[in-house]
């Protein structure tokens, strides 16, 4: 009995030295292998699930195409569960383990903060394809993203409400337990009084909340123009069918976190009358983006992309185009190329790299009609 | 003023639900003096039943009352037999052993079920079908109550008199009181322990099934981690009420709603999760037994 | 005489139950006092008390001439009063040894500090409580059973006596024995009376016991008090109790 | 040799392969490597910790998480806030640092006293409860203050810890829960969980005790906040969550509920095998880890309640061999 014990320990010990010691260092010369790390599973995994479908819909056309120089390129995925610790372990794992060249990730910005201190460390270029928080990038030269940033994000909906909708008021109903909440709030807040709009109330509530009557109450008296609620669309969607309920017909804002699918699913008709700042339309005329859309819907069985499926895509693209122009595929260079990155015609619009690594793009500002978000303008920087 | 009866309405229809699945804790506790962790989710499994069962009799499309109560059923069943098998499997084999084993089982089948739900179900949030039309609200004097409103409230007051019939006015529910009140008494007696516990389970998933199907039409957004804050803010309505008292869970759970509705327009809107525990242990450590509770003493 | 233990006056209710009422009695130094009376007669309540687990009703109990109200068990064990338990509550899954060093590390405790970096004082006082709990074994014929083995695995008449040894660890001078020869046959019950007679010599000790073994009780108690529904109804020697009227009606019926 | 002289034999060697460990094996090893290596300290010192509660004193405490979180936050602000202002050497910084670690074990350690007083009137569950109950207030005041972050995560914390701090304190750490088995505190921790209302009777002052049990295995717990903090330079309360505490729990529950030596190999296992089993999660798409873990923890429930090494350690078991031999 207790000698089978001591056995079964050094059987596991044997078996995960074994396993350890197997998986050596990647010999990469005969390919690319560009790394990726996202949250397939966890709070965000769907952000996580759709930049993955753009991205290896990006790796098949472009190997499908030849490749580079012959060679094909290949993307290693990581999930690392929407935590944070787990982000820099799986960046780690890409970097020294499988030693590739560059690394795609993350959507939420509280994971690419700490994946971005892994791969300044480690001197890899990291582009993310959709994290817009403005710090992410300040971490070092070697972080880049394709996206806009949150206060530029905040300044088009605070300037939309005030131009488009006529707002003098706002409300403010954020979500204190995402990161990516709170930054946009303070960033709309900062523009929609600069402007000259005045915020009659800052409220809040936790995801994944199911009850938002009260404070949506307290919106109500208070009577704004426009109530800006930069959520997840999974609460979003409550939040609106409820406020609707109450008898708020005011317009309601968001921004890029409203993208998904199951946003219209939950919130059906109580969407009528909303606006949201985005990375693309969907119903796009633009060549490059029509094309996208056409392939990944045959890919995906008919799914509409989002903007984390888009930006996936360019994040790949953007990424090769760099590895091209550079002298050598090698992390330095690639990090050299991507500085460079100029006028990159992708779906999601015309791509310049600023001297902050940070994309110079401009936003589209979404309407919810008949159960569809669609175009309704164009915000350039 | 207005505005306040306003809050008072709401809070007691999320406090109803609360009742519901506060119900089951109360009760299995009340004869096993353990808490069956896993009970919140078996809220959320009867709400995802209550998605699937909805959605194939295409009632999102066309909402029936009939089919609301054929939903309802289906989930109570279900989740009554889910909630015996939990039992049979994993607490059962415990009876006897150390009450510190049977805590972290039923830790382990709560995540077994989350994580399960969201291999099986999806991560992402799911919207409840419309099983019966309820965009309508009445106002009286100025509160506004809605439809669904109603539904909570009708169903909880009906599943409660269920229960209390049950409970009071049956044989099963005698042995029950006996079995609570002392098993081995219970088994000399005559009393099939066994079987009453499992029954105890059945009505109680049962329960938390209807209140995740309540929960699914009211706020349609069903996701596998439902369970946990809507389970553990029963839990503490439960101990608040005095655990082990049905109606005292009752009045615990209402109380519990209308409070964090209070605490949310009047206080800090996002203290309101941590509200319910700081509430738990105030009442823990100044009346371990709640409101309606009987404490006993250790035997020596 | 010296009263190393007196209750005065003690009722005990528990809602309408009246589980003790007015029971005044005490310990004399060096006293073996036996307390009996049929089932729920009050027995352990009154032992309760004295332990502090239950707080009386009314009326106070004192040890060592030092009123216990208020007091948690482990301060009235610090007065130098001990039990053992109706139901035996060793701590089973422990060896016999770390059983009465539990008790023992009342008397010579080290600090978190000196525990931790083992000084010279923490392996002195050690040592000394492991020559100690030696003699223990010795006395309750325990030494020869592994000192590995778990509490539970003891068979019923060793745990008895284990956890006599364990109070009297705690360097009691006062002992209160719950039925300690419950459960054992004819010459365990022989020689446990030996043990007793012995310990009150070695460690001059005075003891509390309730029993229903009448053997046990007229073969070592000095006094006998007999109580009935929580009432003291006889007290005095055993020969006098053995004959009052009182006592006989109560265990033989009112015939 | 004696008893004493053995234990100074056994640490010694400890303390040298940790030297061996920290300069020679680890600077060796790829930055993969190292990140798990530095998980598993972490893991370690977490679930010896919570041994303490949960194995020694057989309370139930579902907080851990919090506790960390604490100690993180409070050790990280001292060294965001404070340590610029001082302007000191590097080796100043060092000592800094220790002294901001213990600060951070001490914070930790004071919300320890607070939540366990209320465990002198709770038993089992309730105290279950009340713990992750603490977890969760804690997460939600972590939430809501702006000056350490809120829900964006406090950041720009130094990476002060590498493998010299971990070995370090993790060594420590297992230095003293193995010394306070065969004392008077862990005798005492031991009768508290096999019989209250008997170790009362004996002596023990268990309201002491338990509150002691806590306030030392949550000072430890804060300590580790404090070098995860600063190892991975981010703290988000989204972190501290009720996961976090389930996963030392499964850990310690694995490992033998009350054995140090089973919760250091548990530790180091359930650290390795997530990352071995991260090629399989590539195949089948989804993180399968927590079910199995949850089911491994109701069919050790089931089956072998008390774990891989039960109450004892694995000294225990060496010994046995030992004799069957002879």
């Amino acid at each position: 009995m207790k000698k089978n014990l001591i056995r079964s320990y050094v059987a596991i010990f044997v078996a995960t030295l074994s396993v350890v010691a197997c998986t050596k260092k990647e010999d990469n010369s005969n390919k690319i292998l560009l790394g990726e790390y996202g949250s397939m599973t966890g709070e965000v995994a769907n952000f996580g699930q759709s930049t993955h479908k753009g991205i290896t819909l990006a790796q098949e056309q472009y190997n499908a195409a030849g490749g580079f120089n012959g060679k094909q390129v290949e993307v290693k995925l990581y999930d690392d569960q929407s935590k944070p610790e787990e982000a820099a372990n799986t960046v780690t794992k890409l970097i020294t383990q499988d030693n590739v060249v560059a690394v795609i990730g993350e959507v939420a910005s509280s994971l690419s903060l700490v994946a971005a201190d892994v791969a300044m460390r480690n001197k890899t270029p990291m582009l993310s394809p959709s994290s817009t928080n403005p710090d992410v990038t300040k971490k070092g030269e070697y972080i880049f993203r394709i996206c806009f940033i949150d206060p530029f994000q905040g300044e088009v909906m605070a300037k939309f409400a005030g131009q488009n909708l006529h707002a003098k008021t706002a409300a403010i109903f954020r979500d204190v337990k995402q990161d990516y909440s709170v930054g946009l709030a303070d960033f709309f807040k900062k523009a929609f009084e600069a402007h000259g709009g005045k915020i009659l109330i800052d409220t809040a509530y936790q995801s994944k909340d199911s009850d938002f009557k009260a404070q949506l109450t307290e919106i109500k008296a208070k009577n704004p123009d426009v109530i800006f609620i930069p959520g997840y669309y999974n609460d979003v969607g409550l939040i609106a069918q409820q406020a609707r309920s109450i008898g708020i017909k005011q317009p309601l804002l968001g921004g890029d976190g409203w993208d998904s699918q199951d946003l219209v699913k939950v919130g059906g008709a109580a969407l009528e009358n909303t606006y949201f700042s985005d990375h693309y339309a969907p119903d796009t005329t633009e060549p490059t983006a029509v094309k996208f859309i056409a392939s990944y819907k045959a890919k995906y069985g008919n799914e509409t992309p989002d903007a984390m499926a888009a930006l996936g895509y360019d994040a790949f693209f953007v990424m090769m185009d760099a590895i091209k122009r550079a002298k050598s595929v090698s992390r330095e260079d690639i990090k050299n190329a991507l500085a460079q990155t100029k006028d990159f015609q992708g779906v999601t619009g015309k791509t310049t790299i600023n001297a902050e690594r940070n994309a110079v793009k401009s936003a589209v500002v979404l309407v919810v009609k008949d159960g569809k978000p669609k175009y309704f303008a164009t915000v350039e920087p | 003023m207005t505005e306040f009866i306003q809050h008072i309405v709401n809070g007691l229809s999320f406090g109803a639900i609360y009742a519901l699945i506060a119900l089951g804790y109360t009760m299995v506790y009340g004869i096993l003096q353990f808490i069956n962790f896993a009970h919140g989710d078996i809220f959320m499994i009867g709400a995802y039943i209550g998605y699937y069962a909805g959605n194939a009799l295409g009632l999102n499309d066309h909402p029936s009352i009939w089919g609301f109560f054929v939903v309802l059923l289906l989930s109570m069943v279900t989740s009554g037999v889910i909630g015996f098998l939990v039992e049979f499997l994993a607490y059962r084999p415990l009876r006897k052993a150390p009450r510190i084993n049977v805590l972290i089982t039923a830790v382990g089948v709560s995540l077994f079920f989350e994580f399960g739900a969201q291999m099986l179900f999806g991560a992402n949030p799911k919207a409840f079908p419309h099983l019966v039309d309820v965009s309508k609200s009445f106002y009286i004097g100025g509160v506004q109550i809605d439809s669904m409103e109603l539904v909570v409230f009708t169903v909880t007051i009906l599943l409660m008199l269920a229960l209390e019939f049950v409970l009071y006015r049956t044989k099963v529910g005698k042995a029950m009181r006996a079995v609570s009140h002392d098993h081995n008494v219970a088994l000399l007696l005559g009393i099939p322990v066994n079987m009453i516990i499992s029954i105890t389970f059945v009505l109680g998933s049962a329960m938390a099934a209807a209140a995740g199907i309540l929960v699914g039409m009211s706020y349609p957004k069903l996701e596998p981690l439902m369970g946990v804050m809507f389970g553990l803010k029963a839990f503490v309505a439960a101990v608040f009420g005095g655990i082990g008292n049905v109606r005292g869970a009752v009045v615990g759970a209402l109380i519990m709603g209308v409070s964090e509705q209070l605490i949310v327009s009047y206080g800090v809107p996002t203290f309101r999760d941590a509200f319910a525990f700081a509430l738990l242990i105030v009442v823990l450590i100044f009346r371990p037994k709640g409101l309606f509770g009987k404490t006993l003493a250790e035997k020596v | 005489m010296e009263k190393v233990l007196e209750l005065k006056d003690v009722s005990v209710h528990f809602g309408g139950i009246k589980c003790v009422q007015h029971v005044n009695l005490h310990l004399n130094r060096g006293e073996i006092l036996a307390l009996i009376g049929p089932n729920g007669a009050g027995k352990t309540t009154i032992f309760n008390v004295i332990t502090g687990i239950y707080q009386p009703t009314m009326g106070s109990a004192e040890v060592g001439g030092q009123p216990i109200a208020g007091l948690k068990t482990h301060q009235i064990t610090a007065l130098g009063l001990a039990r053992t338990f109706q139901n035996i509550r060793l701590f089973k899954d422990l060896s016999v040894r770390d059983n009465i060093l539990i008790a023992m590390d009342r008397t010579a405790p080290s600090s978190m500090v000196a525990s931790i970096l083992r000084t010279r004082s923490f392996l002195a006082r050690e040592v000394k409580k492991n020559t100690a709990v030696d003699e223990l074994l010795e006395i309750f014929s325990l030494q020869h059973i592994d000192e590995e083995t778990e509490a539970k695995n003891l068979p019923y008449g060793v745990q008895r006596r284990l956890e006599i040894a364990r109070a009297i660890a705690t360097g009691a001078r006062t002992l209160l024995l719950d039925e300690p020869a419950a459960g054992m046959n004819g010459n365990e019950t022989e020689s446990l009376m030996e043990t007793i007679r012995f310990i009150r010599k070695r460690f001059d000790l005075s003891i509390l016991l309730i029993e229903h073994d009448m053997r046990l009780v007229m073969g070592i108690s000095e006094r006998v008090a007999v109580l009935e529904y929580g009432k003291k109804i006889a007290e005095g020697n055993p020969k006098e109790v053995q004959n009052d009227p009182n006592v006989i009606r109560a265990y033989l019926g009112t015939e | 040799m004696s008893v004493t002289q053995k234990s100074y034999f056994t640490w010694s060697i400890a303390i040298f392969l940790g030297v061996l460990f920290s300069e020679v094996l680890y600077p060796g090893l790829n930055g993969y490597y190292q990140g798990i290596l530095m998980v598993a300290g972490v893991n370690i010192m977490l679930a010896t910790s919570l041994t303490l509660i949960n194995g020694f004193t057989g309370q139930f405490s579902l907080g851990h998480a919090g506790f960390m979180a604490v100690g993180g936050y409070t050790c990280a602000s001292l060294t965001i806030y404070l340590l610029p202002k001082l302007g000191l050497s590097p080796l100043g910084i060092g000592f800094f640092y220790a002294a901001a670690l213990i600060a951070g074990g001490i914070v930790s350690g004071i919300c320890g006293y607070l939540v366990g007083l209320p465990s002198l009137r709770l038993k089992g569950d309730y105290l279950a409860i009340v713990t992750l109950g603490f977890g969760e207030i804690i997460r939600v005041i972590f939430l809501n203050v702006d000056a350490i972050g809120g829900a964006r995560g406090l950041t720009g914390i130094q990476n002060f810890t590498n493998q010299r701090w971990i070995v370090a304190c993790t060594l420590i750490c297992c230095f003293i829960m193995f010394r306070i088995l065969g004392t008077n505190q862990g005798r005492g921790m031991q009768a508290v969980r096999e019989d209250e209302v008997a170790a009362e009777a004996m002596g023990v002052n268990t309201t002491s005790t338990k509150v002691g049990a806590f306030v030392m295995s949550s000072f430890f717990a804060g300590v580790t906040g404090g070098l995860y903090a600063h190892y991975y330079g981010y703290l988000n309360p989204s972190t501290f969550g009720f996961m976090k505490s389930f996963e030392v729990i499964v850990i310690i529950v694995l490992g033998g509920l009350g054995s140090v030596s089973g919760s250091i190999l548990a530790a180091i296992a359930l650290t390795i095998l997530p990352e071995a089993l991260r090629p399989l999660q590539e195949i089948t798409k989804v993180d399968f880890r927590m079910i199995l873990y949850s089911l491994v923890l109701i069919l050790f429930m089931l089956l072998k309640p008390n774990g891989l090494l039960g109450r004892h350690e694995i000294s225990y078991y060496w010994k046995k061999f030992r004799r069957s031999k002879t």
